[in-house]
């Protein structure tokens, strides 16, 4: 007999998939859509919380679906990493909805919201199922749920770019997804197995041959387009930029950071142990390309002339410090990397917010329109000031104890990690730049549009979410125990003690 | 045995029937006469094809499945063929081969 | 007959690459759509040729099952049959949008929609 | 004579993939398609995958064709020569071709029996399969019962993409595409002046049901199951749309029955699997619908291959209505 505390595992993911048919066939007038769809986030949420608590107490969970036994049948497991992400994707989905209960009308039609919110659940629960699931197939068919969603909520954006972006984004991530399945079929092929963990101990017989080598270049390729890591970035700071603002605030926070996770669970549990002489070659790739993406990505933002693209592009520059984390194969590494996830995703949902609530008084988000907001406008563009001096790694705030471990891990790595060091406190440099560039249009230019009185600051409920996310910037960037202590207990578990 | 003579008969008559037919495609000078070559021959070098098929299979659940089969090729083979050749009239396709007045009365 | 045994595979990597320069180069985007149904096809044919085994028949018990008998694998054809759902999934929404492009844009080539994207 | 069959087929698929990709005139281009997937379908036959062969001729060659056909009418026919930049894509294209090429020099040939995919995970299905869930098609056990929670994940996809359609679509154009109202009635009636197709059409509607009905329910004994039967059903409105005109099969099928259909299905699915939960036991654990573990499976694959079915063809005919009918809206 199983308990509910038992069942919280597959919970997570079942709970919003049972109810996301149900909000389609909800009446579209009214709020109710949005009403059960924020409720069944919360609830997500904390049952997410308890998982986190749950696997500080006991270690990794794992749960057989059907009660079948491994490798036959499809087992979920949730390490540290796992917990962490779950909490990270309904976090930010329940931000972006309680965003949305004031910026989605101004976007979306009424009539399309019940497909919206229901496709809002189906992404969320996709993405959950990624990272709870032990199985490297059934990543891929929650990979595509979350997907599809996702496309499907981009082209509900306001203006038509919404239609050509998110095509762009369905072929990438279509071909990134097949990449991938090419990969885990080249896996399939020289052990016999779809468990991850089953993989890894058959992958010892065959280990340094051809297709093992291939299936791993095709894993990280498919990946990192998913990811949108740096030459495969085109379509993100499109569809952060044309998808209905409150969509971006949850996408920026989650949505690539799964493809990562699949990357590092790949990386660290089956491949680094498996592929010999070989692994060096890989790690240079990924390690070339993440330089290259954090850089450039720096690059562009500071040229950038839209804030949701400046957004964009810098995402696909923090996206390369985690990369470049994960491409350094040590313990180290694997914490920096799991550290800048969390705290990446809290200050982009912050900065997105904040460019929502801009969006919703203004009606644009370039940001030469939003010349002096920071008058008009006061909590909201502190907001985003704050947020934005964690993205910069000021600190105090959660952006400075990323670069903090990040740069730990890339010295051990020697002379080159000077090096690295160096590009990394550049690009740092560079966010300065394209932040101080919006900080100063906000405040110190004579406002370009007057907004009457009563519609000067944002709504409540924007605010709090606005807020709250800015307070925990700064609880993390103070008190950042409850991340570190996740991020190590994962790095022993994928590198086992002692390495 | 004669049944098994009778039928590998059928099945070398419609092979050369569908081969003919082939023929038929490459040697006509227009779309319409094309169809005509391999409409024709196809339909009666398939349903030998299944008749030869059907005798060697005796009584079973798959002489049901083959007789259906070529019902069903019975019924749409033609009338594909037909849909096929009224869209290219419609779309307008003119036949090569027909007379100088009759070219008048097409659409 | 050892080479030979590789053709499935060769068959596959042709597919791939075919649709995968159809995706790259193709501007139109019921073409590309076309390209991408060809690239995912030729996954579809790579798990399913994994599948095969000399001499078994497909893993559907007929009867008694006697000792020593050969089924083919019947997991990747599992995995197959779920991915060609997703195909279908796919190919479907991107023709909508495709469509809606159109209807905005008036065209379905990239090289026009790209241009009234960068006046706009 | 299979190998050699094999061969042939393969031969043919690579030929019909490059006439796809070189046609430009985009009829023609997916007319190649449909016969593309079809030599697929026939392939994977040849290779003992009936399942998928089944489903790869009703999804891939029948009901992706009518799609693609539908997208046509409403965007362009021709697709526009231009000469962009092509040798970027043509050597990343070569490259990746070629890393695959040498991989396959070591790897298990087709057929090997002694293949790793044959060793670990494969037999045990098919030694387990009579003992625990007791149908003959191995293949239904694994997708519904062994591995059912992909197939939820699967059956939660094709929903998503109806609904995403179906809300892509709903968005009212802001200048009605250029047809005459002549065309425009054209569009609607279908076929309806043509009499030959009509009555042969017709004819075939009852049997694709009836054989719908028999992959449906027959899927645990002989190839088929949820999603072929869909797939089917489906094609079966279609011809109905197609012959008739769209506007009668969105009259018979409206949008919001078939949203709510296909929501029951995903539901069926699900609530299958939160029962087992609700009777103390793992997610999809169908033992706990019963005392008998073989009836208990029984019955919990036929539910959820029933909500399968159920919400593939919901979803699959109403992605063809908002398709078919976008001209009119």
């Amino acid at each position: 007999m199983m308990t509910l505390y038992d069942q919280l595992p597959v919970l997570v993911v079942v709970l919003p998939l049972f109810l996301a048919p149900l909000v389609a066939t909800l009446p579209s007038r009214g709020k109710l859509p949005w009403l059960v769809a924020t409720i069944t986030t919360a609830l997500t949420f904390a049952i997410s919380i308890s998982l986190v608590t749950q696997v500080l107490e006991t270690g990794s969970l794992t749960y057989l679906l059907g009660n079948w036994p491994i490798p036959f049948g499809i087992g979920l497991y949730i390490g540290p990493f796992s917990a962490m992400m779950a909490l990270i994707i309904s976090g930010a989905s329940l931000a972006g909805l309680i965003v949305s209960a004031s910026a989605m009308d101004n976007e979306v039609p009424a009539e399309h919201q019940s497909l919206l919110y229901s496709c809002w659940l189906l992404a969320m629960s996709g993405l959950i199922g990624i990272v709870i699931t032990g199985d490297a197939f059934n990543v891929f068919v929650f990979m595509e749920i979350s997907s599809l969603a996702s496309y499907v909520m981009v082209a509900n954006g306001p203006t038509r770019q919404g239609l050509t972006a998110s095509f762009k984004y369905l072929v990438t991530g279509t071909m990134g997804a097949t990449f991938y399945l090419i990969g885990v079929g080249y896996l399939y092929m020289m052990t016999g197995t779809l468990n991850m963990a089953d993989m890894a101990v058959r992958l010892e017989d065959v280990s340094d041959t051809l297709p093992v080598i291939v299936a791993g270049g095709f894993l990280i390729l498919g990946l990192a387009m998913k990811a949108a890591l740096f030459p495969m970035h085109a379509w993100m700071p499109n569809a952060y930029q044309f998808a209905p603002s409150a969509v971006a605030v949850f996408f920026a926070a989650c949505s690539t950071k799964v493809a990562l996770y699949v990357m590092l669970r790949f990386q660290f549990q089956i491949l680094t142990p498996n592929l010999g002489n070989h692994l060096e070659l890989l790690n240079a790739l990924i390690m070339t390309l993440s330089v290259i993406g954090f850089i450039a990505g720096s690059l562009i933002a500071i040229f950038s002339d839209n804030l949701k693209r400046l957004l964009g592009y810098s995402s696909v520059a923090q996206l390369g410090y985690i990369v470049l984390a994960i491409s350094l194969g040590t313990s180290a590494g694997i914490s920096a990397a799991i550290i800048h996830t969390f705290n990446h995703a809290i200050m982009k949902a912050a900065l997105f917010a904040a460019v929502a609530a801009m969006v919703l008084r203004f009606g644009s988000s370039k940001i030469e329109d939003l010349a002096g907001v920071g008058k008009q406008m006061p909590l909201t563009m502190l907001g985003f000031a704050l947020a934005g001096l964690s993205l910069i790694g000021v600190p105090l705030t959660a952006g400075f104890i990323s670069k903090w471990y990040l740069i730990q891990a890339v010295l051990e790595s020697g002379t080159l990690g000077i090096l690295l060091t160096l590009l990394i406190l550049t690009s740092s440099l560079m966010a300065v730049i394209y932040i101080w560039k919006v900080i100063e249009i906000a405040y110190f230019q004579p406002a370009r549009q007057e907004l009457p009185p009563g519609r000067r600051e944002a709504p409540a409920p924007v605010l709090i979410v606005l807020w709250a996310l800015v307070l925990a910037n700064f609880w993390f960037g103070i008190d950042p125990e409850l991340v570190l202590s996740l991020a190590r207990s994962e790095a022993v578990n994928l590198m086992g003690v002692g390495k | 045995m004669i049944l098994g003579l009778i039928s590998d008969a059928m099945l070398a008559t419609g092979a050369a029937f569908v081969v003919i037919g082939a023929f038929g495609v490459i040697r006509m000078p227009d779309l319409y006469t094309r169809m005509h070559a391999s409409s024709v021959t196809e339909t009666l070098g398939m349903l030998l094809v299944m008749v030869g098929l059907l005798l060697t299979q005796g009584w079973s659940l798959a002489t049901f499945k083959l007789f259906a089969i070529a019902v069903f090729l019975l019924f749409t083979a033609p009338v594909a063929s037909y849909a096929m050749a009224n869209a290219a009239l419609i779309s307008g396709v003119k036949p090569k081969l027909a007379h100088e007045n009759d070219q008048e009365t097409l659409p | 007959m050892n080479l030979l045994g590789l053709y499935n595979y060769w068959i596959y990597i042709f597919l791939l690459v075919v649709g995968l320069y159809a995706v790259f180069v193709k501007g139109n985007y019921v073409k590309r759509m076309i390209g991408l149904g060809i690239f995912q096809s030729a996954v579809f044919l790579l798990f399913i040729s994994m599948d095969k085994v000399e001499g078994g028949t497909g893993p559907i018990f007929r009867g008694v099952p006697t000792e020593g008998q050969l089924f083919a694998n019947p997991l990747p054809q599992v995995l197959i049959l779920t991915a060609i759902v997703v195909g279908i999934a796919v190919t479907s929404l991107g023709l909508a949008i495709a469509i809606r492009i159109r209807e905005e844009y008036g065209s379905v080539e990239e090289a026009d929609t790209r241009r009234m994207d960068d006046q706009s | 004579m299979m190998t050699f069959f094999g061969f042939f087929t393969l031969t043919m698929v690579a030929v019909v993939a490059v006439a796809t990709v070189v046609s430009s005139n985009l009829f023609v281009a997916s007319m190649w398609f449909g016969i593309f997937s079809l030599l697929m379908a026939s392939n994977f036959f040849i290779l003992d995958a009936a399942d998928v062969a089944l489903t790869e001729a009703a999804v891939g060659a029948g009901v992706s064709t009518v799609l693609f056909m539908g997208a046509l009418s409403l965007t362009a026919d021709k697709e526009s020569i231009r000469q962009g930049r092509r040798l970027l894509p043509i050597v990343v294209v070569a490259v990746v071709g070629l890393v695959l090429l040498i991989a396959t020099l070591e790897q298990p040939r087709l057929g090997d029996p002694l293949a790793p995919v044959h060793q670990h995970v494969a037999p045990w299905y098919i030694e387990k399969t009579p003992e625990y869930i007791n149908i003959p098609n191995i293949v239904t056990a694994i997708l519904a019962s062994f591995r059912g929670y992909d197939t939820m994940g699967e059956v939660l996809v094709i929903f998503t993409a109806g609904i995403g359609v179906l809300s892509v679509l709903s968005f009212k154009p802001k200048k009605r595409a250029s047809i005459s109202s002549e065309e425009l009635g054209q569009a609607i009636r279908g076929l309806q002046h043509h009499a030959v197709l009509r009555v042969v059409g017709k004819l075939l509607i009852p049997v694709l049901l009836l054989f719908g009905l028999l992959v449906q329910f027959h899927g645990k004994y002989s190839p088929g199951g949820g999603f072929s039967a869909g797939a089917l059903f489906a094609a079966a409105i279609m011809l109905y749309g197609i012959l008739e005109g769209a506007d009668r099969s969105a009259k018979a099928m409206p949008q919001k029955v078939m949203i709510n259909l296909a929501a029951l299905g995903c539901t069926i699915y699900t609530g299958v699997g939160v029962a087992c939960m609700l009777l103390g036991h793992h997610f999809l654990d169908y033992n706990a619908l019963w005392t008998d573990p073989q009836i208990a499976q029984y019955y919990g694959i036929l539910m959820v291959e029933f909500g399968v079915g159920l919400t593939v063809t919901a979803v699959l005919i109403m992605i063809f209505n908002a398709i078919a009918n976008r001209a009119t809206y």
